[in-house]
């Protein structure tokens, strides 16, 4: 980020834009500051109005296990988003493979050999539908949007069909004993969040595959002029979405006990929005895993508090709009005071100075 | 010619800074109506950032601007433009969807009662284009689907519809070719004549004699020289206050080459893209640089991009080193020791919002990595070397690519494939921006690489580049080869002669998609 | 599919109780429109399962079943194409009953008798017949079975995991649930809303059970999402309480029987109304009567109680209960 | 478009594209010719499968009827998508709009004054959420996406709070009279549907404002220094797009005789997809409103096809996920014959030449 003085728009391409990798913590966190103030922000409002509720360990660890599902499904987002595309279906995905793997047929296999089958099953059928959002897009040429919008619609009424829209119940004690433990005392399913978080941001940051989606989603002309096979790579991101959506779906498998067809609602809308609160443009060619760690604590923190607070759900929605925009004014405002801390020779910003692409859809903040 | 001693424009003291860099440290400018008034300095010494300045562009952190002798405020570039001052930015500002029409009037459209009237807009558009020599380009005609050079044109006509009483033009002749240039200085005498006021910049110092009146130089954000006159100021001096250094501008010396035995290293076979490139073939051995000399718009990109599979032919074949390439692949081609610096380096080659370094590392990223997992040190390490090895400024390999000035943008493509270690190079237009300096430097680095048998392939439209630079010289016109010679045994105007033989009419260039 | 044991009024049943009616013999081919909201939670699916199953049981029906939505305005067309498409009568479960009206008028003006089921019109000139769930009777029964385990401990904390907010129905459920609760001096002390499915039970109840952290009793609206809800309850280790289902599901009477769980009860909503509208539309169309009735006409309202079912007599309703 | 070999990045805004305004009927039908061919064989298909059913004027009419409101909606969203941007928050303006027009209060004042009071509401409700949309998106610099989404959260709150949760009925005859009468045959919405079309086609295509629009999202950096007051036309871009959502409102006013903050459910991924199926790019600077039209007359026919051949709902999801794909498919391998008829010389477009940017969200088809 940088003054608004000399934003540009993204179609030219010559926005400016924050740093991709850098290290872990001055890097990734500290561009993360605005959204680090407002999650901090938000856990005093949580302990100043609910206490104790709030601040016990029983309430964290809630807020962390409800953050998981969307986590970890954000962070295949976060991929393809930085590579230049966009995945709607996640949701359905999800849905599709908790159904798959929660059949009577899946279930009898996993009872004869392991439960890993059913983990298996969900990961690789999450896969697969992301090869053929991948194919589509990369060689089909489809715009992303409207593939993955197919495949949303597609894969729901698939999940449907398969557990005839029935709530398919998850038998295997294995699977759930393993899957509900809480080893050191933080829940399995976070754990799987750190693991993906942690795994995710190595891949994006620290190795070849990291740069080339960088690369692919900043400018996919100079990335094929540069010898990277621009369309494999593509694929390959939105087979790794799909295997996220795998993962969590395995997730809520653990969590609710069953797979379904309604499982995933919307958790489009929430990957989406968790991965663009966290700095990830929507054009593409830059974003941070931690920025998307951070704006699905931010959602999830929300909602606890609101319900802590036990607060109607149409107030719950009025705030909610109001504080996501405070929330990534802060991010805003405190990034270019940063930048200008750095620079102290630099312009202050002023309105009236460029700043002209407001209307983009991936518009970095100034 | 300059009429008048009352400057029109005087710019004092003008201070910009962006983050972490101060691109203007007190600029001085004065401008006197009816002059060309030429702007010289180095690759990011902060010609177009002034320039912008004075567009309204940007707000300058301190300094003065005074218009017909009057303190002006300019807080965007309405205000530039209501005083009469039209800019020609240095990269083209076109919104590549709309017409050339729209283009031209974008922001003054011609409308009655908020409805645009096209047949108007087009009228006009049609008559400033032929003023300029290009009927050729429609009006109706998309931008997007333009040639470089036509989209200058388009820019030109823009800033011409305004009736400005300054232009200011940021390097306008770089994607044109010898023969538009004249057309263009044409175009520059018939408005200094009318007592318009144009601000040039360029690199080339030959252009600067021919057209320019006044000379002002910057260095590192400061104006070091100022008022010099353009035709008698020896090209020494200009250099020398540019660059701090006295430089040769001259071509480096050819290898003495008994390597033309040698087997060739690229071969070309009868290659075709319908509509581009008509059944070229030629070889390139080991050390040998081969230009390629032609018209905007004969095909000599092309023929580049079909070597490099960016572009698949639909007959013959490419090989390296004896070995056939995939046709339309890429990534092939860079495996087998290709690379391009493609003619387009904002939209063909640059991640602009990538830093400097990994913008360089790109095509060599396997190097850097142990299992898939890279070495960030080793490859800022690498990149350093290279920005040393071209004097890349700044030297901070953090920097967004974007920030940097368009010359140094153009080093750090081409420090990409000098990592590479390719065997053979592809050069697109590889001067294009780059200041004198920085040009013998890489005139010098081709040449070197050469020299440890690299194959080179260049294409530029400045036919002395061309013929200096290269061993052997391949003429195109209209996608097929007209000539294939020694570079010693050509000269301007025998390479200009085969141009227009294989031309038949100029319109043909119509560079319309 | 019924819900209704003991053969009600609503005359329905695959376990066909009255199916030796003359009602049950074949006539003339009826063609039925349905059109329900998205089947996008097991009780919803049910409904249109059950509809679809009922017709199935009589080879004289041809259902047109339309695409399920929550846009009224795509309702709406999916009506008007069966108007043009001259159906002999409409079942339709209306996602909102008063955006529903006008279309609904402007079938029985067409001639097309209108079955409304579930969520009612504002007009009831628009239905020839109305078959409900009493939803404010739900949240009573519901209120009731609380006040009757815990009327004696006025400081009872009393939570409710409601469904979807925005839905009337929930408003209805809700209120009855608080009427019914004042009468023994409760109140609900944590309210939380959901979305009908196990995902956001879940979530929301994870929630839940954070804000209040001793807890007398829980109403859960809906058992789809009373899945998810068991599943926070398990996941948080809370078993101080008691819950309250709502719906009926198979799932749920399960549990009631093993007596498991948390879950000591459940509140019905018969998931058959719709496949009763299909039987009423097609005696509507075949002109024929309920037989079994002393008033042998169609009559125009038909509301289907909401019983609460505990351990003490789920064996009377598992075996028609729906699963989700 | 051009051959994919050339097709640069859409961040660089030098891609080869297509025509924008150009004649009605040769440029934008011709342009959209895939799509118009996608219809007619859905309609081909509604007839041999539905016969009469389907081809009766009645049928057509409904599906027209069906079509009006989304229809409205994606006019506006249209422009703004031209215009760089995107608006989440068109569904939970419909419903803010029309509550706030049904409001006992706003009926009471309508029975005193005129009818026109409420679609004045409806307008100015509509208006002024896009006002505010568009100030937050171009002077706060928040990312539209971010921004609309928090509209959307926060108006359908909102809305819930107005309403209390519950429908507001239309008791004002002279409003219902005006809006369900069909002049001429065609039914009030169709009209509006036909007039809001054509009006926006004009705005878009033969005026400065339209100009304007295609600059402001095709390279909002060259649109400030050609003196266009960037961020007042991204205000001017949401709040038209605020206001089709009160027209939108009105319409099912009339159409279901409510108000209602459940109205406009999810309409912004119909609305969204129309207007991406219909060949406007989702980075901006491109786009039709024939296409516009077309995309919503494709999604409104084929679900009344479904309807009236009786398939299942998670069947017909099914299908129209595979529909979907092969509708864009049809169109672009169209546009690219077109292309090529037009211009015998170039390249035939083959997969591994080029077309590097699948990945894109907005990349065009080649
Ligand atoms: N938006 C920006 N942000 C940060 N630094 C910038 C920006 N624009 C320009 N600079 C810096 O300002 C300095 C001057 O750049 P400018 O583009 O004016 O150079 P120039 O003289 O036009 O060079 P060239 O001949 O290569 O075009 C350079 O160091 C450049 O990196
Ligand atoms: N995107 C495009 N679509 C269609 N035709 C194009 C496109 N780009 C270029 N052309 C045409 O291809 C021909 C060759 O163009 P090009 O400018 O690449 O030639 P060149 O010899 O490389 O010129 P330059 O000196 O500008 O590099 C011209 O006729 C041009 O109009
Ligand atoms: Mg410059
Ligand atoms: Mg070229």
């Amino acid at each position: 980020m940088s003054t608004p003085t000399t934003q540009a728009p993204p179609a030219t391409g010559t926005a400016p834009r924050r740093g991709t990798g850098g290290s872990f913590l001055s890097g990734s966190v500290g561009r993360n500051a605005g959204l680090v103030i407002a999650l901090v922000i938000l856990c005093v409002v949580g302990v100043v109005t609910a206490g104790d509720r709030f601040a016990s360990t029983d309430n964290l660890i809630t807020i962390l296990r409800l953050a998981a599902v969307t986590g970890v499904v954000s962070i295949g987002m976060t991929f393809v988003i930085i590579g230049g595309g966009i995945d709607l279906s996640v949701g359905a995905l999800v849905a599709l493979s908790s159904v798959w793997a929660t059949t009577l047929a899946t279930q009898a296999l996993a009872d004869d050999i392991h439960w890993i089958v059913m983990v298996g099953t969900a990961l690789l059928v999450g896969g697969l539908a992301g090869l053929v959002n991948g194919v589509v897009i990369a060689y089909g040429k489809l715009v992303a949007f409207i593939a993955t919008l197919a495949m949303l619609v597609a894969a729901r009424g698939l999940a449907e069909i398969l557990a005839n829209r029935r709530t398919q119940t998850v038998k295997n004690d294995g699977f759930l004993d393993f899957f509900t433990a809480s080893p050191l005392g933080l829940p399995a399913l976070v754990w799987i969040f750190a693991l993906v978080a942690v795994v995710g941001w190595v891949l994006l940051n620290r190795t070849t595959f990291g740069r080339r989606t960088f690369a692919v989603g900043g400018n996919a002309e100079a990335a094929r002029l540069a010898g990277i096979r621009v369309q494999r790579h593509t694929v390959a991101l939105y087979v790794l979405s799909g295997i996220t959506c795998g993962i969590a779906a395995v997730m809520l498998m653990a969590r609710t006990t069953t797979g379904s067809s309604t499982h995933g609602t919307l958790l489009e809308l929430d990957a989406i929005a968790a991965v663009v609160i966290g700095g990830t443009l929507l054009i593409g060619g830059r974003g941070t895993i931690v920025g998307t760690v951070l704006g699905v604590l931010i959602f999830t923190s929300l909602s606890n508090v609101f319900t802590l607070n036990n607060i109607s759900s149409s107030a719950q929605a009025v705030a909610k709009g109001v504080i996501i925009v405070l929330a990534v004014l802060l991010q805003q405002r405190v990034a270019a005071g940063r930048k200008q801390r750095r620079s102290p020779a630099s312009t202050p910003p002023t309105a009236a100075d460029g700043a002209p692409a407001g209307a983009s859809p991936g518009v970095p903040a100034p | 010619m300059s009429s008048g001693d009352g400057a029109l424009l005087q710019m004092q003291g003008i201070v910009k800074t962006f983050p972490g860099v101060r691109a203007l440290g007190g600029v001085d400018l004065d401008v006197r109506a009816g002059e060309v008034h030429c702007l010289l300095g180095q690759n990011g010494a902060g010609k177009s950032t002034l320039i912008k300045v004075l567009a309204g562009a940007h707000q300058p952190d301190e300094g003065e601007i005074r218009w017909d002798g009057e303190a002006v405020r300019l807080t965007d570039p309405q205000a530039a433009m209501k005083l009469g001052i039209a800019t020609i930015y240095q990269e083209l500002d076109l919104v590549s969807g709309l017409s050339v029409a729209d283009n031209v009037f974008l922001g003054r459209e011609r409308s009655r009662f908020g409805l645009s009237r096209p047949a108007a807009a087009h009228r006009a558009t049609s008559a400033l284009l032929e003023r300029l020599g290009h009927p050729e380009i429609r009006p109706g005609t998309e931008v997007g689907a333009l040639s470089a050079a036509s989209q200058q044109m388009v820019s030109m006509a823009r800033a011409l519809s305004q009736d400005a009483r300054l232009i200011v033009m940021d390097e306008p002749s770089a994607v044109l070719d010898n023969e538009e240039v004249e057309r263009l200085f044409a175009v520059v005498r018939d408005l200094t004549a009318d007592g318009v006021a144009v601000v040039y910049i360029s690199h080339r110092l030959e252009e600067i004699r021919q057209v320019g009146d006044r000379i002002t130089v910057i260095k590192d954000g400061r104006t070091v020289a100022t008022g010099l006159p353009a035709r008698e100021t020896p090209t020494r001096e200009v250099i020398s206050l540019m660059t701090g250094r006295t430089i040769e501008y001259v071509f480096p010396q050819r290898t003495e080459r008994a390597a033309v035995t040698a087997a060739p290293l690229l071969e070309v076979d009868h290659v075709t893209v319908p509509g581009h490139v008509d059944d070229v073939s030629f070889t390139v051995a080991p050390g040998e640089i081969l230009g390629l000399a032609g018209l905007v718009g004969s095909g000599r990109s092309e023929v580049l991009e079909a070597v490099y599979g960016a572009r698949r032919p639909t007959s013959g074949e490419v090989r390296v080193d004896g070995q056939k390439l995939r046709p339309g692949d890429v990534a092939a081609a860079v495996a087998a020791g290709v690379g391009l610096a493609p003619e387009e380096r904002k939209s063909q080659a640059l991640l602009l919002g990538d830093p400097i370094y990994r913008n360089i590392t790109l095509s060599s990223m396997a190097r850097f990595a142990r299992g898939g997992f890279l070495s960030v040190r080793g490859e800022k390490a690498a990149a350093r070397e290279q920005t040393e090895a071209l004097d890349l400024r700044p030297v901070d390999v953090d920097r967004e690519v974007r920030t940097l000035s368009g010359g140094n943008q153009q080093k750090v493509v081409l420090a990409r494939w000098l990592l590479r270690e390719c065997r053979v190079l592809l050069l697109d237009e590889p001067t294009r921006g780059v200041d004198v300096g920085a040009r013998s430097e890489i005139y010098a680095l081709v040449r070197a690489l050469a020299d440890r048998g690299v194959a080179v392939v260049v294409v530029s439209s400045e036919i002395p580049e061309v013929l200096g630079l290269a061993d052997r010289v391949l003429v195109l016109a209209e996608g097929r080869v007209l000539a294939d010679r020694p570079a010693t045994a050509l000269d301007e105007h025998q390479v200009l002669d085969l141009v227009m033989q294989g031309t038949p009419t100029h319109t043909s260039k119509g560079h319309v998609a | 599919t019924g819900n209704t044991p003991e053969a009600s009024e609503s005359g329905s049943g695959s376990g066909g109780n009255n199916a030796a009616s003359s009602n049950d013999d074949p006539g003339d081919t009826v063609v039925i429109g349905f059109s329900a909201p998205a089947a996008d939670h097991g009780w919803m699916a049910q409904i249109t399962a059950a509809a679809q199953a009922e017709a199935d049981r009589y080879e004289d029906i041809d259902l047109r079943v339309a695409e399920g939505t929550n846009d009224v305005s795509a309702q709406i067309a999916q009506v008007e194409t069966f108007i043009n498409d001259g159906v002999d009568a409409i079942v339709l479960l209306p996602f909102d009953g008063d955006a529903m009206t006008p279309i609904a008028l402007e079938a029985m003006q067409a001639g097309i008798p209108v079955i409304n089921v579930d969520r009612e019109f504002s007009d009831p000139n628009a239905a020839r017949v109305t078959v409900l769930g009493d939803n404010y009777g739900m949240g009573i029964s519901a209120g009731q079975y609380i006040c009757s385990e815990l009327g004696d401990q006025p400081d009872a904390v009393v939570a409710e995991v409601a469904g979807i907010d925005s839905l009337p129905l929930t408003q209805e459920r809700s209120q009855g649930f608080a009427d019914a609760l004042a009468e023994c001096g409760l109140d609900v002390d944590n309210r939380v809303a959901a979305e009908f499915t196990v995902e956001s039970g879940e979530e929301v109840t994870a929630n839940l059970l954070q804000a209040a952290p001793q807890i007398d009793a829980i109403w859960n609206h809906d058992d789809d999402q009373g899945i998810g809800v068991l599943a926070a309850i398990t996941n948080a280790g809370r078993d101080e309480f008691f819950m309250v289902g709502g719906a009926g599901s198979a799932n749920a009477m399960r549990s009631i029987q093993a007596g498991d769980s948390v879950l000591q009860a459940t509140v019905i909503y018969p998931a058959s109304q719709a496949a009763d509208g299909v039987r009423l539309a097609r005696l509507l169309a075949q002109d024929k009567g309920l037989s079994d009735l002393t008033d042998v006409e169609v009559p125009r309202q038909i509301t289907l109680s909401a019983p609460v079912v505990t351990a003490d007599n789920v064996d009377q309703y598992i075996d028609s209960a729906f699963e989700s």
